[in-house]
């Protein structure tokens, strides 16, 4: 095929469909790029450096999750919530298990529902971690990538000497747990409580002063209080804006109320302000989790729940914190012992839909920055 | 300490503390990779691997056939076939079938089982080529499949 | 609440109960987006939390839209849901809400309930061509675009 | 043949004394010799960054992945070698070779010793840093000829920010060369010239005029990473943005060239840095520990070093475990044991060690530059494309200019003060 001929077979598909000024640069970002964070495909329409434009297009991850729950039952679907955000396995299977415990009238045994704080926020400090590093690496650190996944893995140690999986984990049963703590459980844990702390010091004089990191996240990525308000913002990303809201605390589920822990919060809701929330969120996590180890009772670890579960007619929506944001299950029971429709409300999804609003006039490499400070994970965003 | 912070940027001493934390990191104790083939990681006594079927001490299987496994899988990948002993009235298991390429080892069938015969093991390779030889046949489930070893 | 929203519209609310402790409202269709807007003006209901749908085959108005939206104040969630028949339009809550974009083309993409006044109303998780609305109940769970996939992927069949 | 030994014992680089021979000789080994550093700088680069992230690095071919390079080179080679349907065939083609074109070429003035270099131009600073600069062109045509618009808005970051940033170099240069007019009252741009003008006023030019030169050095140093796109201002190629920059369409052969061309083109820079600045081949207190019996101990280093590396194989050749899996890395290791002591030998032959002692101590030095290279890289996050052009014209550029007066200023100051005082 010619040149001439390949031109003009471009304008049979778009006859006479132009979005450019003549200037205008429109520049393919993904489904395979190297920071798109999975499959996220980014179209830049660009004058030179600075984004004129941006539209996302999603679904290269699309997997029906929301369907295939109507063809399975109410204890099946569990493994398949974990699939959501990947990163954070543990906390879909909570939002999930809670949203039908809630349906079905059960109270969880309190030392249940200090292994889900632990596990939880265990999984919390795993996915900010893989933010972190992550993010880092979009901007070009790239070592901080390796020693956050290093700190990871000892998490996932942990959930797989706990549940017997590491990444996805199905770590909840409707009701409870499934495992009670295993030997040694508590002092591990505390002990590595103990060595993440210096860590997480470590990530910051390896970055927090550094001017080039400075420079690259102050004052990028800003969005204001009305517009997150505006565009439903949840988590880490609205508390950077100074909104002290989390659901742990506003409506707490699974004996949150029981702990002593503060909501950091930011002042400039930029990228910066976004990375010290979420560092300090880890601290917090941590403190969480000592206080739920010295306070996890002795007890039962899982309530009296039929083989077959069957709710009764109605509908719940039950929402948690989830690293990303508010992680909502809304779910319809039509009294059977299949889920006659079971609806995610993703965090990663929502957040995303201002990276248009937040990147405009901004740079190419400023995109990839608020790419990466979103905290997407694109198995949430498509399900 | 508006002079002490002017000394700092001038003389790049956030650059220099950057670059402090990843000299110190070259120490060999730092180190974290595990050399795969010659050093195997240790799998956890929970943990969810291949799917065993287990024997009792006379290397009958524990099995029942009752189907329970099967019916608990979300993904519907175990296949049981049984015959009823015409003595004994009892469900006889004749084949077992266990497809590891759809299978997400959430170990639901491991609870539904129950004689615990049905388990997910702690062997962990069980990447393949294709996909024919994912399908798992009984006395491979009973008896393990013999894995090659790779050494280099 | 359900006081003085049942003042203004009357007949417009058709039920205001409570399921597991949470609240929500069961609206006329012709009412639900001057509800949205007393609720989101007056009664403090500033976040639209969720915006999504159930497809009920069997009745007369089979799709149910729901709206979940929190009073950071008050620090409450309300729902609201309102039935439609098929092919009919529901009021976009883009006017509103920015976050409603997203959520409405996917209920638009998942079950085919179009929004009136949506600025994009397209498919936005499944490719531009593919045909049904996989949501619905009446789309068979073994049923897949077969020439979607032939032509696109190259496969006989994706299952 | 008169000639050819004939030159062995004059005190000529090759192009002085007009040898053809030697010349060619020369050619070939700074040929070779760059490549072979290349090869190394891959594995080391892996290997240091690697141990930085508290990885251990390519560990399989060869001991410790020693021979990894060779095996990458020959990967490359015999990849298939795509070129994009509506590329400019020939620019895209010419794009490489223009860049390996010029990161050698500056190496026909570098002197790695007093007599190691190809030839000693007059010029040989200004010929350096116009060669180098060329290297922009070559990359801006495969940007270009890629016919894609991530190689193009990675070739046209690399213009503007080479252009920018040659600016900064050049005037930390000229500090240098004035520096070198202090003994002698004329200054030289020739590269060995500037070394034994180090030698001369008994000090690296980096310390003289404290802190002038550390200053006009600094710049210099942050300029030569600006200068061969790496980190932190890798730009052109930012992986998480542009994916690989203007090498997004080259693979296999032509793509090794870009690689080729960007590590000895580093190399290049560090070498005029270390020429100017670091008094180039000289050994560590060339006057003050000056004598028969300092050169003998001095020219002995090189050779001990080998040695002591190779002790560092044989001891962790006994550490290693005894399995199957391992029997060839470690022989591997014991051979490269063997050869590393062999070569110690030889450096310490006499008649060798005098000769070789220049080479190892500026090789030494340049090293010292690649570390920081890959230290850079493993440490800083990337600047953005519009920091990058500030600190180029507004902080590099004013800084050198400054220098430029300041050097001035000092190198006349028993003039001024003289005119001042009169």
């Amino acid at each position: 095929m010619s040149d001439k001929q390949f031109y003009e077979s471009l304008d049979e598909v778009e006859p006479g469909h132009t979005f450019l000024g003549s200037n205008e640069l429109v520049l393919n970002m993904g489904p395979q790029h190297p920071s798109t964070h999975g499959v996220l495909r980014v179209i830049l329409k660009l004058d030179g450096e600075k984004v004129n434009g941006l539209e996302c297009v999603l679904g290269y991850l699309h997997r029906g999750i929301e369907k295939v729950a109507e063809s399975r039952t109410w204890t099946q679907f569990a493994p398949f919530v974990d699939r959501l955000d990947y990163t954070a396995a543990v906390s879909n299977s909570l939002g999930y298990c809670l949203a039908v415990e809630k349906m079905l009238g059960v109270e969880v045994p309190k030392r249940a529902q200090y292994l889900r704080v632990i596990l939880t926020e265990l999984c919390r400090l795993a996915s900010h971690q893989i933010w972190l590093g992550t993010h880092l690496l979009d901007i070009g650190a790239v070592t901080p990538l390796f020693y956050t996944f290093r700190d990871r893995e000892y998490i996932l140690n942990i959930f797989e000497k706990y549940c017997g999986a590491r990444l996805t984990n199905h770590a909840f049963r409707i009701g409870g747990c499934r495992w009670d703590a295993y030997e040694g459980f508590s002092k591990e844990i505390l002990h590595l409580c103990d060595d993440l702390l210096p860590k997480i010091d470590e990530y910051r004089e390896l970055i927090t002063g550094n001017r080039i990191w400075l420079q690259r996240t102050k004052n990028v990525g800003y969005i204001s209080v009305e517009d997150c308000r505006s565009y439903s913002i949840t988590g880490p990303v609205l508390r950077a804006s100074g909104v002290c809201w989390d659901v742990r605390k506003a409506q707490p589920y699974s004996s949150y109320e029981d702990f002593e822990f503060d909501i950091p919060t930011g002042t400039a809701s930029d990228t910066f302000d976004r990375y010290v929330v979420r560092v300090e969120e880890m601290r917090q996590s941590i403190r969480i989790i000592r206080q739920a180890v010295e306070g996890l009772a002795e007890g039962p670890i899982i309530a009296k729940v039929p083989k077959v579960i069957k709710p009764p007619v109605g509908e719940v929506y039950v929402s948690i914190e989830a690293p990303k944001g508010e992680l909502g299950y809304f779910i319809v029971s039509d009294g059977s012992a299949q889920p006659y429709r079971v609806r995610v409300r993703p965090p990663s999804f929502i957040n995303l839909q201002a990276l248009e609003k937040m990147s405009k006039g901004s740079l190419v490499a400023d995109v990839v920055a608020i790419i990466g400070t979103l905290d997407i994970v694109l198995g949430e965003v498509d399900r | 300490m508006k002079v002490v912070e002017l000394l700092r940027k001038i003389f790049l001493i956030d650059l220099f503390q950057g670059l402090s934390v990843t000299f110190r990191h070259q120490h060999p104790d730092d180190l974290v990779t595990e050399q795969y083939p010659i050093e195997r990681p240790e799998v956890s006594d929970r943990f969810r691997g291949q799917p065993r079927l287990k024997n009792d001490a006379d290397g009958k299987t524990l099995c029942t056939a009752c189907g329970a496994c099967a019916l608990a899988c979300p993904e519907k990948l175990i296949k049981i076939g049984s015959l009823r002993d015409p003595e004994t009235k009892k469900k006889v298991l004749t084949e077992f079938g266990f497809d590891v390429g759809r299978c997400m080892f959430c170990g639901l069938c491991e609870e539904a089982c129950p004689t615990h015969s049905l388990e997910l093991g702690k062997d962990y390779e069980l990447a393949l080529y294709t996909r024919e030889g994912m399908e798992l046949e009984r006395n491979q489930l009973e008896n393990g499949i013999p894995r090659k070893v790779y050494e280099k | 609440m359900v006081q003085q929203l049942k003042s203004v519209y009357g007949s417009g609310i058709c039920e205001a109960t409570t399921f597991a402790g949470q609240n929500y409202l069961v609206v006329d269709r012709a009412a639900c987006h001057d509800v949205l807007r007393t609720l989101d003006e007056q009664m403090s209901y500033h976040c639209l939390t969720d915006l999504t749908a159930v497809h009920y085959p069997k009745d007369a108005l089979p799709f149910e839209v729901v709206w979940i939206l929190y009073s950071m104040s008050a620090n409450e969630r309300v729902r609201v849901k309102a039935r439609f028949a098929d092919g009919e339009e529901v009021p976009t809550a883009t006017d509103r809400w920015a976050a409603a974009n997203w959520m409405e083309r996917e209920v638009y993409d998942m079950f085919g309930v179009r929004f009136a006044g949506h600025p994009d109303l397209r498919r936005i998780l499944l490719p531009e061509d593919w045909t049904g609305h996989p949501l619905r109940k009446d789309y068979d769970l073994q049923h897949q675009d077969t020439d979607w996939v032939r032509k696109n992927l190259g496969i006989e069949s994706g299952q | 043949m008169k000639n050819i030994l004939g030159y062995l014992h004059s005190n000529l680089t090759p192009g002085e004394a007009g040898s053809l021979f030697w010349v060619t000789v020369y050619v070939l080994l700074v040929f070779a010799g760059v490549a072979t550093i290349v090869m190394f700088m891959n594995w080391f680069e892996r290997k240091a960054m690697a141990h930085m992230q508290v990885r251990l690095g390519p560990m399989r071919v060869g001991p410790h992945g020693l021979l990894q390079p060779v095996a990458d080179a020959l990967k490359l080679l015999l990849k298939e070698d795509l070129m994009p349907a509506n590329a400019d065939k020939l620019v895209f083609w010419f794009a490489p070779v223009t860049v390996v074109m010029t990161a050698f070429c500056g190496f026909i003035v570098v002197p790695f010793g007093p007599t190691h270099a190809i030839t000693d131009m007059n010029i040989g600073v200004l010929f350096m840093l116009g060669v180098s600069s060329l290297s922009v062109l070559g990359v801006i045509m495969g940007g270009w000829a890629s016919n894609s618009n991530y190689p193009l808005m990675g070739s046209l970051r690399s213009g503007a920010q080479m252009v920018s940033y040659e600016v900064a170099m050049a005037m930390a240069v000229v500090s240098a060369v004035m520096m070198s007019s202090m003994a002698t009252g004329t200054g030289t741009l020739s590269m060995i010239g500037i070394v034994r003008a180090q030698m001369q006023q008994h000090v690296w030019f980096a310390f003289s005029f404290f802190p002038v030169g550390l200053i006009a050095f600094a710049v210099f140093a942050i300029a030569m990473v600006a200068e061969t796109n790496r980190a932190p201002f890798d730009l052109p190629e930012a992986e998480s943005e542009l994916v690989a920059g203007f090498l997004t369409e080259y693979s296999g052969f032509r793509w090794s060239l870009f690689f080729l061309a960007e590590y000895a083109a580093m190399i290049a820079v560090s070498s005029i840095a270390t020429t100017l600045w670091l008094g180039g081949w000289l050994r560590p207190f060339p006057n003050l520990l000056a004598g028969k019996n300092w050169d003998l101990a001095f020219s002995l280093v090189p050779g001990l070093s080998f040695m002591v590396a190779a002790g560092l194989c044989f001891f962790f050749y006994t550490r290693m475990p005894k399995i199957r899996a391992m029997r060839a890395n470690a022989i591997g290791q014991a051979g490269l044991g063997c050869f590393l002591f062999a070569l110690g030998v030889v450096l310490m032959l006499p008649g060798v060690h005098e000769r070789i002692q220049d080479i190892y101590w500026f090789t030494l030095k340049v090293l010292g530059f690649m570390y920081l290279y890959i230290w850079y890289r493993a440490t800083f996050p990337r600047y953005r494309f519009d920091q990058l052009m500030k600190i180029g014209w507004k902080v590099l550029l004013p800084i050198s200019i400054g220098v430029v007066i300041l050097t001035a200023l000092i190198g006349v100051r028993q003039e001024l003060f003289a005119l001042v005082w009169r």
